[in-house]
């Protein structure tokens, strides 16, 4: 078998590293003429491939998360969700997709025109951006940039300012209070996001995303044994910011219509949706390369194709999105900016001390990886299941204030008031 | 220091998603924030009052059945114990018994269909209300079994009821009986220590006690502030005072209290059907009376707990085929009626938490 | 590196020409009457529920939301602060200890301050 | 900074902020003057990118695309609204004068200055920015933080941490108004 592999390595053919292929020709193209005259072309060419790669992977991703996550929520629901078009439903997405081609586009007369059609065009942009630095495989980044956490989190963003942008052009009042609510719990929830990410980049000392699989590969642990904390606080605060059930309070659909979409029909409601979507698939790609080893499985790499097995992570992350949208109610604005400012916050400052404390520990006594590495996994699980158990028993409803069943009363005329 | 806010004005309905019909809610916010409103009905007014009118005493019953469209059986009975009281006819026991099992599983159904839209509007992404549709289903499929219908039933008449139950229905009744309790208690543990249900729906549209009897709230509305008022046990109707039931009540006088009062209701309708299935007795399900009854001159009112609260209907009578005059005392329009004093100061989402804790049915309200 | 920041900017160009080739396609199914355009005043008005809009849309807004989007400018930059001496730190850990626990320490009263004014509760 | 392709990404880059700085000047609607600012913060961030400055180019983006334009938003909408369409006022003419001086000693820093360029494969820079943190620049470092801080109570004073009243003479749309604590 390592015959085997040995021949494989980094041959154009060896598909466990789609990156291969693609760098097979970029090399060949460079070796045009005198060997450097035509490296822009090259370099032309590696970028359009990558970014349509990427583009081409999340169109497609858009399509199948249609169907998965329909398919799951019906589950959930007792229902059989889309079961018609296709085996199990399988081209409900196409048949989705060309619905709303074929449907009337109206653009409110009140509106912004202009902003209103711009909208759902730039809030594509974000997404892809995003998709842009993660690593599907070892040598698998489109642009491996070294100050990629943090550029996750600026380019996250930009999305609130486009849905103000949808928001404010509609020129409708539950599209304006969408708008805001939207931008409110962004603000409040990115204050969390980059301080749970700071644990990790403290814990690794790495701002890139490689460098991060990198060290979670070279100490053989998942960081979210180590960073328990900043994974939950990151997961929720990133997934508040998706506009998904729990925390979809900027299209809340009981009560502002559909916010900041309310106006969009036909094509442009159809990509808000598809980029609803790709934003979800995306944190759960983030949550995968920071927190579950992206590509990395244990050596298992080294046979599965690494993009498939980070295909995979991801998509079984995203099984926890669907599960939230399916189980919670909503929660409301004032609860959500409670919860990020007087919970998470907290957690994320709490973990970044701690973790500064024992990289301290660990830098200045020069102990073994082998030694600490598991003291800290069990000091750090520990620490977070206080937290969030004494958070609950001294903030939660359910266990302070258990609620009481509906008083039963037989005797209705002695209990009468008076 | 003040900053000065302007206020604008939105409306929630009559095209909305949770207003459950086509009830129009005026608000004027401040931000979030509502510090006005005003509540409009009357989109769905279909004149049933005025139309009853020119109908005879049986041909009204369909009417009813149109009222609160999700409670078809009570809305049959309350009518049809008005017309009996003005008549004078007695109903016999296997009819009365026939009554109070549609009525209770009725009552279920309902409930579980307010407890669902409920969290629904709370935000929950449709999960709790497909659940509850499931027994509610059950519920349909056993009136389809016995009248037809399955939402419109048009079962009770006067005098009775339209048909006796058919073989199957008591084996299956039996069944779901059985099923019901198992199925209450995973609602409550799903639902009832849901930690953002709770921060949502608890404090949310609390009514105090005064004005809930100030403004004569009947149903779980009154019974979620503490008051066991219930037409079963303050005016035992049909065959109420046979069996044993008690009348569960809340505290605070807020939606999660109400969403309390329905669950333990459910459990309560369980046990009253548990007791009337087996004693149902044998004999007549319905006297004769002549298809266009001419009650004598007078006047009757009626009043069942419909699952929604009391449901009255005060007829008069001139001696003719046709109502002189035909009132219903609707629960969801007077239970309406404190919504604005319970939104104002809230806001937008609690409104919406507010108004679908009232489990209105646009149809009773605008008749 | 500069070449990374570059694919970045391909990117971009995909980024608008994927939502751009679907709202082409589906103005392309209008020129062809597969899509109907039937526009007329009741349709093009603002929603509100089947009824009239009262009053302007783009108001005033309650001063609530300024109030956070101010705490969020003060955090955001102190937390970007911290990202340059997360990745330092292991160069100089005992002294950057000491330094971050001052410089988290301070915005922890912040926090505080901020709590306990009440500026974290909506309203 | 060599290459055809870092010197036409910044030809583009410069056009797309000068021009969207002057439409930020021109745009008839205020908050389209907006979304060109943070356009304008966006493209500016890539010119960082353009001189190695790959930290700065993205603490601008998630600073002044992300935190400032909403700061601005939310600015803006809490203005009245008659107050919002004023396209003239009595500052034009201190205001060009500011204008002015500002453009002028931006201009001469910029001629005076010997602009690092980029090379094709810079190191990254927050390694380095760190270190200064740590070493030579802790005191400011901590100094930041404190007015950060004090900017930070500056604005909840001055919205009164207590709360903002409806106040009752801006009597809007509804003509009876209720005024209810909660």
């Amino acid at each position: 078998m390592t015959a085997l592999s040995g021949f494989l390595l980094s041959q154009w053919y060896d598909l466990r590293d789609l990156g291969n292929p693609v760098r097979a020709l970029i090399d060949w193209i460079n070796g045009w003429g005198d060997g450097t005259t035509f490296h822009w072309v090259g370099y032309i060419v590696a970028g359009l491939i990558g970014a349509a790669a990427i583009g081409l992977f999340l169109g497609i991703a858009m399509l199948s998360l249609i169907w998965i996550e329909r398919k799951a929520v019906s589950r959930i629901q007792i229902r059989y969700g889309p079961n018609r078009t296709g085996p199990f439903g399988l081209l409900q997405p196409v048949a989705d997709a060309l619905k709303l081609m074929q449907k009337e586009a109206l653009t409110p007369l009140a509106g912004d025109k202009i902003v209103f059609w711009l909208a759902p065009v730039v809030i594509f942009i974000p997404t892809l951006l995003v998709f842009g630095v993660l690593p599907f495989g070892p040598k698998m980044t489109a642009a491996n940039i070294s100050v990629a956490v943090l550029y996750i989190v600026a380019i996250g963003s930009a999305t609130p300012l486009v849905i103000f942008m949808a928001g404010w052009s509609s020129n409708n009042k539950y599209s304006l209070l969408g708008a805001m609510r939207g931008i409110a719990m962004a603000i409040s929830y990115e204050i969390p996001m980059v301080l749970s990410l700071l644990g990790v980049v403290l814990f690794t000392g790495h701002m890139d995303l490689n460098g991060i699989v990198q060290w979670q590969q070279k100490y053989h642990v998942w960081l979210i044994v180590l960073q328990p904390l900043a994974a939950l606080t990151y997961f929720i605060s990133a997934s508040a910011e998706l506009n998904r059930t729990p925390t979809d309070i900027a299209e809340a659909e009981s009560e502002i219509v559909a916010g900041y979409h309310t106006e969009y029909s036909g094509m442009k409601f159809g990509l808000f949706y598809a980029v609803e979507l790709g934003n979800a698939l995306a944190v759960s790609g983030i949550w995968a390369t920071l927190f579950f080893g992206g590509w990395w499985l244990f050596g298992l790499d080294r046979w599965i194709p690494a993009w498939l097995i980070f295909l995979g992570k991801m998509y079984i992350l995203y099984g926890a999105l669907i599960i939230t949208r399916g189980t919670l109610p909503r929660l409301r604005i004032d609860q959500l900016l409670d919860f990020a400012w007087k919970f998470l916050l907290p957690l994320a400052l709490v973990n970044v001390l701690v973790v500064a404390l024992e990289v301290t520990i660990w830098q200045e006594n020069g102990i073994s990886a082998g030694i600490v590495l598991p003291v800290f996994a069990v000091v750090n699980i520990l620490l977070s299941v206080v937290l969030v158990v004494g958070y609950v028993q001294s903030f939660g409803f359910a266990r302070r204030q258990r609620p009481r069943r509906a008083r039963l009363i037989t005797d209705t005329l002695a209990a009468m008031p008076q | 220091m003040t900053i000065q806010t302007e206020p604008f004005i939105v409306n929630i309905g009559p095209q909305h998603p949770s207003t459950h019909g086509v009830f129009r809610m005026r608000v004027v916010l401040d931000g979030e924030k509502i510090i006005d409103a005003d509540m409009v009905v009357g989109y769905l007014h279909r004149s049933l009052e005025k139309l009853a009118e020119e109908r005879t005493y049986t041909q009204n019953i369909p009417f009813t059945d149109r009222m609160d469209y999700l409670s078809a059986m009570s809305n049959n009975l309350g009518y049809c114990m008005a017309v009996e009281k003005l008549a004078g006819i007695r109903v016999p026991e296997r009819g009365q018994y026939l009554r109070v099992i549609m009525a209770e599983l009725q009552r279920i159904a309902n409930h579980s269909m307010a407890i669902g839209t409920f969290i629904n509007d709370c935000g929950a992404w449709q999960t709790p209300l497909m659940w509850m549709f499931a027994e509610r289903e059950k519920i349909l499929d056993l009136f389809e079994m016995t009248c037809g219908a399955r939402l419109t039933c048009n079962y009770m008449r006067i005098g009775g009821v339209a048909f006796d139950i058919p073989d199957e229905f008591l084996p299956a009744v039996n069944g779901l009986l059985d099923d019901l309790p198992r199925k209450i208690d995973e609602y409550e543990k799903m639902l009832m220590e849901n930690e953002i249900l709770i921060a949502r729906a608890r404090g949310v549209g609390t009514i105090p006690r005064d004005l809930a009897i100030s403004a004569s709230l009947t149903g779980p509305m009154i019974r979620g502030c503490g008051i066991p008022f219930d037409i079963r046990k303050a005016d035992p109707y049909a065959v109420y005072d046979r069996f044993d039931f008690a009348i569960p009540v809340g505290e605070n006088g807020d939606s999660y209290d109400r969403f309390l009062v329905r669950m333990a209701e459910l459990r309560e309708s369980v046990k009253i059907l548990k007791q009337a299935v087996p004693a149902l007795p044998g004999g007549p399900y319905k006297v004769d009376v002549p298809l266009s009854i001419r009650p004598p001159i007078g006047d009757a009112y009626a009043r069942v707990e419909s699952p929604k609260g009391e449901l009255g209907y005060y007829i008069v009578s001139d001696g003719g085929t046709a109502p002189y005059r035909f009132h219903v005392r609707a629960p969801s329009y007077i239970n309406l009626s404190v919504l604005r004093e319970m939104v104002i100061g809230a806001s937008v989402a609690d409104s919406i938490v507010s108004l679908g804790s009232i489990d209105i049915v646009i149809g009773e309200v605008d008749r | 590196m500069l070449g990374d920041w570059g694919h970045l900017g391909f990117l971009i160009l995909v980024g608008i020409a994927l939502p751009g080739t679907a709202l082409v396609v589906s103005v392309l199914l209008g020129l062809f009457k597969i899509r109907p355009k039937l526009p007329n005043s009741v349709k093009l008005a603002t929603y509100e529920c089947g009824v009239e809009t009262e009053g302007p849309s783009h108001v005033q807004f309650h001063v609530g939301y300024y109030v956070f989007a101010l705490l969020f400018v003060v955090f955001d930059i102190e937390s970007i602060f911290l990202y340059p001496w997360a990745v330092a730190y292991r160069h100089e850990a005992i002294y950057g200890l000491v330094e971050a626990v001052i410089f988290i320490g301070v915005l922890v009263l912040g926090l505080a301050y901020a709590w306990k004014k009440q500026a974290l509760v909506w309203r | 900074m060599s290459g055809v392709g870092p010197v036409s990404a910044f030809y583009v880059l410069a056009v797309l902020s000068i021009g969207s700085a002057l439409m930020v000047m021109a745009a008839r609607s205020i908050i389209h003057a907006v979304l060109f600012l943070v356009l304008f913060f966006v493209s500016l961030a890539a010119m960082f990118v353009l001189l190695s400055a790959d930290f700065v180019a993205v603490a601008q983006l998630l600073v002044y695309a992300g935190a400032i334009g909403v700061l601005v938003v939310f600015a803006i909408l809490l203005t009245p609204s008659r107050e919002q369409r004023g396209m003239e006022t009595k500052f034009v003419g201190p205001g060009l004068l500011a204008g002015a001086v500002v453009a002028g000693t931006v201009i001469f820093i910029a001629f005076n200055t010997n602009w690092p360029t980029a090379s094709n494969d810079f190191p990254s820079t927050v390694d380095a920015i760190g270190q200064a943190l740590l070493n030579r620049w802790a005191l400011p470092f901590e100094i930041a933080s404190v007015l950060l801080i004090a900017a930070m109570i500056g604005a909840i004073v001055i919205v009164g941490g207590r709360g903002v009243d409806l106040d009752p003479g801006a009597a809007g749309p509804s003509a009876r108004l209720v005024r209810r604590e909660r």
